[in-house]
């Protein structure tokens, strides 16, 4: 026990003076910076990519088909390069909609499975973590690329504007909307930077960032849950899955994200 | 006069209705429609129904990337001052370990918290403020209150001339927009998140002299 | 994943059953499974359960890991030593209700560097260590901070 | 069954390859409680075994103190393009899984 306790001893001195040192070179938000740098490499989301994959591919439903001639807004059965065009405007539903809700119209129409029942579902549980494996991997096909959103149709400027004044919406116990803690530069929830999603926040972030594996709770986090649990955290009522205001908040992040690189599936916190 | 008023104004309407055409829904149109999806696209789930979708003055004013306009800012601001329950006994001080713990916390209020009740939420200070300097992770959304108490030079918090600030704390604590119309800051004793004892306990870990927020 | 990978994968899981049928494979490992080290709550009597002597600390061990992680849930951790005779290599997080976390098996075949995630819920020493052929134990140590993160609701 | 692992491995300097994998596991840690206060029971990976071209090379025992959705590196000595990695994990319920990588 003696060496131990001695060593442990000298380790902590020894630890001590580095820290000082240390602490004046690199402050905490250096430290979370080398730490995200780490985690990096060997991302679980490529997990949910691969079985995403799996059941795109997979015939399944009533219909048992598989998803493969799913239009994503480029055409039937072409994922590359849809991700970054998404939430669009689709003639066939005559609606403005993001990647999970066409994924779920998909899997309705091509393999017969009930949109309703899926939107009722639970996150991370049954179908519902299908749709999200599935949109995992969608955005896997576009990473690197940047996001291009359009707003040719007249919907799709309608559901910008409705997406802003949502944005904006204060409400709850605690008064806070999306605004409150997303609409100024280079501020932060405890040690977590807060992208200002009124403008490009640039490269990888924000928008361009999710879906993403989430480490505090090893889950894959989709944008409707994302959405979600921010309308959580706001102390709002709970915002229906694909809902309207869910799908024009996602056009009007992904609008002023123009430009950006997407960097999705990330790993965040 | 009559008649270049009537010109003026139809072609005045006219521009609208070309603009109306070019643009789609006008302003005020766009603004009903994101009510009505608001409403539309909310349910109750849990503690949080959708009756905290009912906005009151300020939160509607505030809703904006807009100023908010200078008469409805000090509207806002009298409704809120007006508000303030000063604590009872005149008793402002709890202690400042309990304080801490109420800030660092930031939970309570969510539709995943089973009861509304005061005693399950936190302040969420540290989310948004450095509070306590051994605390590495704290916000920046509001300002750094490391040291509050010392800086405004309170050495003794029942003192006379610590009144104005003694005051004034409580009432940003309880109700934030007495002093700021569109703060970010929830209205913590108004909208019934905190309760009398827990705010005095945040202001013991703000301003008594021995609080380490104060070393 | 390309799909060359994909076939592997089911020619594996494939090969794997067929093994398993054959009964080539052992039915648990849970009786080879280090319970004594596992339920140590300290680095000294971790070591001794996995064969070791007294511990020692070691500039020739290396821990690596963050100064600070956001999130304890996972903190990316490495050990590693460039010394020869090497039998194993643990991973320990001090203030972890159980302190081991993982323990390699060195071989010929593999370096003596091997990196992966650990739970951690405070912050706290985390060890590097190596248990020697002769019995030695040495490690290296960091601490590693961890904080609270999010909106904490 | 578990889903599959996610192996890659690639040749590096020094005659050998980079080993990175991902597994697919909760890694209950059997000291939270779910809504009802009910215990949840530790499920955890307790052994990963890796070979290289059919012959053991390392073999590894783990606590639930390892992350869900675990990553594992290491480097195999001697291993080169072409060669097989295989790697199995057993968990304390008795599942298993083996996925395989060529290295690259």
């Amino acid at each position: 026990m003696k060496p131990i306790t001695r060593a442990a001893l000298a380790a902590v001195v020894a630890a001590a003076f580095c820290g000082a040192a240390w602490a004046q070179a690199k402050s905490a938000a250096d430290g979370i910076a080398e730490y995200r740098k780490m985690l990096e490499d060997g991302n679980p989301a490529e997990l949910f990519e691969a079985k995403g994959e799996d059941l795109w591919k997979k015939k399944r439903g009533p219909k048992n088909a598989s998803l493969e001639q799913c239009d994503l807004g480029k055409g039937p059965g072409v994922v590359k390069g849809a991700f970054v065009e998404l939430p669009r405007f689709f003639a066939d539903t005559g609606k403005v909609q993001d990647l999970e809700t066409r994924l779920v119209h998909c899997m309705a129409t091509l393999q017969g499975l009930d949109a309703a029942e899926i939107a009722k579902t639970r996150f991370g549980q049954g179908e519902m973590a299908n749709v999200t494996a599935l949109a995992t991997w969608v955005a896997s096909m576009s990473r690197g690329m940047k996001f291009n959103l359009s707003q040719a149709h007249a919907e799709e400027r309608r559901s910008y504007e409705i997406g802003k004044r949502v944005f904006f919406f204060r409400g709850g116990t605690h008064d806070f909307s999306c605004a409150a803690c997303h609409s100024a530069d280079g501020q932060r929830i405890r040690l977590q930077d807060l992208p200002n999603l009124t403008k490009n926040p640039g490269d990888g972030i924000g928008f361009a960032a999710w879906p993403a594996y989430r480490v505090s709770n090893g889950e894959m986090w989709s944008m409707q849950l994302r959405l979600n649990d921010c309308y959580r955290q706001q102390r709002f009522p709970y915002p229906g899955f694909g809902s309207e205001i869910t799908v024009a908040l996602g056009t009007y992040m992904g609008v002023n994200a123009k430009g950006a690189e997407s960097i999705a599936p990330a790993i965040k916190r | 006069m009559n008649t270049r008023f009537a010109l003026i104004a139809a072609a005045a309407g006219a521009a609208v209705l070309l603009a109306g055409c070019a643009t789609g829904p006008s302003k005020a149109e766009l603004d009903q429609q994101a009510m009505a999806l608001m409403k539309a696209s909310f349910r109750d789930q849990g503690i949080a129904k959708v009756d905290r979708l009912n906005q009151d003055l300020g939160q509607a004013a505030c809703s904006t990337d807009a100023e908010v306009s200078d008469e409805v800012a000090e509207r806002i601001r009298n409704e809120a001052l007006a508000s303030i329950r000063w604590p009872a006994g005149g008793q402002y001080f709890g202690n400042w370990i309990d304080g801490e713990r109420i800030a660092q916390s930031g939970r309570g209020m969510t539709w995943t918290d089973a009861s509304a009740e005061t005693r399950n939420n936190g302040g969420n200070c540290y989310n948004c403020h450095q509070i306590d300097k051994k605390e590495l992770s704290y916000g920046t959304i509001g300002p750094s209150l490391w040291n509050y108490g010392k800086l405004r030079g309170i050495t003794d918090v029942t003192a006379p001339t610590a009144a104005p600030i003694v005051q004034y704390t409580w009432a940003k604590l309880w109700n934030s927009k007495a002093y700021a119309a569109c703060s970010n800051m929830p209205r913590f004793g108004h909208m019934k998140v905190l309760d009398e004892q827990q705010i005095r306990h945040i202001m013991s870990l703000l301003l008594d002299p021995r609080s380490p927020v104060n070393q | 994943m390309n799909p060359s990978r994909r076939e592997a994968l089911t020619h594996s899981a494939a090969l794997f059953g067929l093994l398993a049928t054959a009964g080539l494979l052992p039915a648990h490992a849970q009786a080879s499974w280090s319970q004594t080290a596992f339920e140590a709550k300290s680095l000294a009597d971790a070591a001794k359960a996995l064969g070791g002597g007294a511990p020692a600390e070691s500039k020739d061990v290396t821990i690596t890991g963050p100064d600070i992680a956001e999130n304890g849930a996972v903190v990316p951790v490495g050990c590693s030593t460039a010394l020869t005779g090497v039998k194993r290599m643990a991973i320990m997080v001090e203030k972890n209700p159980n302190a081991l976390a993982a323990v390699f098996d060195v071989s010929d075949a593999v370096d003596a560097n091997f990196s992966t995630r650990v739970k951690m819920g405070q912050s706290s020493n985390v060890y590097a260590v190596a248990i020697m052929n002769d019995g030695k134990v040495l490690y290296g140590v960091k601490e590693i901070k961890v904080t609270l993160g999010g909106c904490g609701g | 069954m578990a889903d599959p692992m996610r192996i890659r491995a690639q040749s590096a300097a020094g005659g050998k390859a980079t080993v990175r994998v991902l597994m697919s596991h909760e890694m209950e840690t059997g000291q939270r409680r779910d809504s009802a206060g009910k215990v949840i029971p530790a499920w955890f990976i307790q052994e990963v075994r890796a070979e290289h071209n059919g012959k053991q090379v390392m073999r590894a025992e783990w606590s639930p103190s390892v992350s869900k959705n675990p990553f594992l590196q290491f480097s195999v000595r001697g291993a080169k393009a072409g060669d097989k990695v295989t790697i199995h994990w057993t968990d304390n319920k008795g599942d298993k899984r083996t996925d395989e990588a060529t290295v690259s």
